[in-house]
């Protein structure tokens, strides 16, 4: 396959499609095993100093946030991430466990950039390559279809895809000039979702972001869930399962998972701790007081729960509209 | 005297609403786009549908969205999908409209949300593509909305994220970019403008009120088309500035 | 790119997709337009002489046989249709209205083989292209992805590959051999779904088949649908939309439109009627008069559900299962 | 007595169910995989999970299914998905076994369900590969159901419609196909048979109660490797029986 540009982005976690069948072949069972466990549990087990991790959908919707502040807590090291987020990943960057992103975007929206990000990259700390929103999400689809490559059309004649690890090549149907994106197979995905059974078949509720591609696309899988359900309900409505239980290696019971963030239909963003933690965030004396408060001071989620209080919890949950 | 009060963000919320055309889709990113295209479907397009990036098609927006992947980007909407779905019907060309924001433009429209200086120790590290540049790539006709000063509206982007013409004509469809898309217009605070069919350079189409021609070209970091008629964009009108600020903003999240 | 080998089967319907872009832009609408009609006009507008169609699921399950029946009423002819199928292509092939088939699979599992396929391939009457069943379904993601293939790992070594259209290629990331599967962009698609709205947003129950990647391949898309609901109905759980109305053209009311497959948590698949028709395939004569009278003696589907029955359907009715 | 007034179709189930390690995910095609897959389930395997190609996984097994798509394959299943989730999930390894038939087999386990004779006029046109060169290429270990007969056990097949161990070892891997996949038994109503390590050619493993290794040999139109110690089959036990007739197939559907 003849090659016409590649990005000059270093590949750091190449797609070795062959390797990642062996691994699930070795490590994965379709016996239904019950799965459920605390964070800590889950984080020790599963994440691995080193580990190429990816969280979904992003850190202020339906995100992983009380394993994401588990993980900050074990400081599992060296890390590196496949870097669309937000919340997440600056809870990983400032606690400094961050070696390599592969990313699209870090910011916050309507509420501006993230100073910890900029921080760590104009100091050189952190290694960033460069993606689009859909290319990463291609990336895992592509792992996710067990291929090495997938063949999209986004990223060509850009800075974006120099400075990434994509190639070109032309189509040998049509001669279109064709971007090749390489799969991203996790060492570990980490997915928040509505509704699990122990076993880990998952439902969620809106919309799916790239949970489904993601979980393909995991060695390792941990799903934190707002509720444990049945599996009587799982087997009620199949079409309803988007994560099966076999990709699942840990399934944690966290209501108010993705706090700050929202859920839909269960609870809204949490607008004054995000803006709490923004002004934190300016400063690195401001973050690290942040963290010792949300994160190293706190035993586990159900402990930061109360630290942010029933009331306020409840008042989120007010203010989300139902269906 | 009402008509006069209103602020430069209303203005461009207006001028980009006024361009969208109805039956359409068009991505929404946060901010200006959003309320634009509330704008839009109350008052020009009641048949626009907006698509935002994680999945939501078609949300009432009763309520103004905070983010792109936000609950509100798909209550009460017609289908909640994934990221991947809604990129892939932007690749297959579904997708007619795009909105774009960025530090920095070029005459070609451009853009740079990565870094200000050198990539690998940047000066500025900005937020990074998301999805911009799958947007400037895919969708048929991109809107940018920029603040204009002449650190934005430059000769040449530090880092070029999204796609605008590249290089010039013909330069898409060589780099295999979808042929016939690219940029469509740039709404600034200080005016509407467009691009030259032959040259695909930036066109001046018309300032905003009370804003002359050579203050655009003040502002402006480049040489600039100027069309010998330039027009002159209307100001918010009543209805519009009812609309926005009782019914789409009442909080005034960003208005 | 570099092709090592390439399939010596035509590429019935090269993978236009800067064609299939200009169409869609050109045809489609993001308005929400009623598309309710009735089965005869929706053939009459969407399909033509020559076109190359696609039915999903396959003819005893979810099935459009409602349209299928219409098509063969109305005589399309020269058509070439994507064969991953069994009662509807062969209501198809017996009328002498199909020229070329890129086939995965023509039989009737538990009841053996497809007379009426093999006499038409036995007598040269059709040109067969030959794909597996994921291969097929491949080439509807591809085109559902906007590209002109996607890289997939099947087919290799073998002689399905070989009177296949499709290439095989080295992977520029890993070395690895694939197989290029090219895009199968359809004239039309037609897809049996449990719910739609009156504009086309559709809900399929249990499986999915192919529907999703099928409706984003197709330039026309006919949906008939078992129950059409509000789109209120729609709104309040848009994580069932598994097809957005913005790909649909037309929208036909057909209950037991799949009628003798099955729907599931519906009706069953009415075993007899099948049975009599494969008596009747057996020869040439029996397929002339099952088609005289359950086809082209029938003025629509209505007719052809009152000479079924009431009683006969309604016992299909009972023996399903519930959720 | 009981235990001899079996049907060969019987004892295939049996030798096939006995075949299958817990744990593990299986494809399932219509007719003696699904009671073999069912048998294995109550008996041998109770963790072994049923895979339809068009998406039931998990399915409860309660009614035999009468196709790949049939509403039973996934009834009270765990997921009800599409053909390419399933099918790519046999990509990523995730699959241990398949089920294969066909019209013939060549020594090196490849399948014929396309043609016999020519391609393009065949003398009869079968129904084409369907799942099974994904099947095929996808899963660990294949097993393939045949009646065995010297028109079907064939030194090459007409039509190469789903890969065995192609032309011999290292074949597989060459073509691109996943490493370390390939056939791993054949289950025929006179023996159970398996492949040589070394030249992935066919071997006895074990013959069916009654059946000589001789009648094996003559039925078989190429050469087999026939080890020193040949196994022999037990014939359906009891229990086998009894949750066949009584439990899975009470019908009489398939047995």
């Amino acid at each position: 396959m003849e090659v016409l540009e590649e990005g000059r982005g270093e590949l750091i976690q190449p797609p070795d499609v062959e390797g990642f069948r062996r691994w699930l072949r070795e490590n994965k069972s379709m016996a239904l095993k019950d799965k459920l466990m605390s964070e800590h549990e889950a984080v020790e087990r599963f994440v691995h100093d080193g580990d190429y991790i990816g969280f979904e959908l992003y850190g202020t919707v339906r995100c992983p946030m009380s394993i994401s502040r588990e993980i900050v807590r074990q400081g599992k090291k060296r890390l590196r991430l496949a870097g669309q987020g937000l919340n997440e990943l600056d809870l990983l960057i400032a606690a400094g466990l961050v070696e390599k992103l592969d990313l699209t975007y870090i910011g916050y929206e309507v509420y501006g950039l993230s100073d910890i990000l900029r921080r760590a990259a104009e100091g050189g700390k952190v290694k960033i390559v460069e993606w689009s929103n859909a290319a990463m999400a291609w990336r895992f689809k592509a792992a996710a279809l067990g291929v090495p490559f997938i063949p999209v059309r986004s990223m060509l004649g850009t800075d974006t895809f120099r400075y990434s690890a994509a190639k070109a090549a032309r189509c040998p149907f049509t001669g279109l000039k064709l971007t090749l994106l390489p799969a991203l197979i996790l060492d570990v995905g980490i997915i928040h979702v509505h509704r699990a059974d122990r076993y880990g078949n998952c439902q969620i509720d809106g919309i799916s972001g790239f949970a489904i591609e993601m979980a393909r696309a995991s060695k390792r899988l941990i799903i934190s869930a707002e509720e444990i359900i049945p599996t009587e309900e799982i087997r009620r409505y199949p079409e309803r399962t988007v994560i099966p239980y076999f990709l699942v290696d840990a399934v944690v019971h966290a209501p108010f998972g993705s706090h700050p963030g929202d859920m839909a239909y269960m609870y809204d963003r949490d607008a004054e701790h995000l803006k709490e933690f923004l002004e934190a965030a300016k400063t690195e004396e401001g973050t690290r007081a942040y963290l010792k408060k949300y994160v190293y001071d706190i035993k586990d989620h159900q402990e930061y729960l109360q630290l942010i209080g029933e009331e306020r919890l409840a008042e989120l949950g007010r203010k989300v509209k139902g269906r | 005297m009402a008509e006069r009060a209103y602020s430069s963000t209303e203005l461009m919320i207006c001028v980009a609403a006024r361009l969208m055309e109805d039956g359409t889709g068009a991505f929404i990113g946060t901010g200006i786009p959003m309320l634009a295209a509330a704008l839009a479907k109350r008052l020009y397009a009641p048949n626009l549908v907006p698509i935002f990036e994680f999945g939501g098609i078609g949300a009432s927006l009763e309520d103004l969205p905070l983010g792109v992947g936000d609950i509100r980007t798909f209550h009460k909407a017609l289908m909640a999908a994934g990221i991947c779905d809604v990129m892939e019907t932007a690749t297959r060309g579904l997708i007619e409209y795009g909105f774009l924001g960025g530090a920095q433009i070029d005459p070609y429209g451009n853009l740079n949300s990565t870094v200000i200086g050198d990539h690998d120790r940047p000066k500025v590290r900005l937020p990074g593509s998301g999805g911009a540049n799958d947007v400037g790539s895919l969708c048929w006709r991109t809107i940018a909305i920029m603040k204009h000063d002449k650190r934005r509206f430059v000769e040449k982007v530090d880092f070029l994220t999204t796609p605008g013409y590249l290089d010039g004509p013909g330069a898409r469809e060589r780099a295999g970019l979808p042929a016939g898309t690219g940029p469509y217009r740039v709404v600034s605070d200080l005016a509407l403008l467009g691009y030259d069919d032959k040259t695909k350079r930036m066109k001046l189409l018309a300032v905003n009120p009370g804003v002359t021609v050579e203050q655009v070209v003040e502002n402006t970091g480049f040489e600039l088309i100027i069309p010998k008629k330039v027009g002159q964009n209307e100001p918010p009108t009543r209805e519009e500035l009812a609309a926005l600020r009782e019914e789409i903003d009442p909080h005034r999240l960003y208005i």
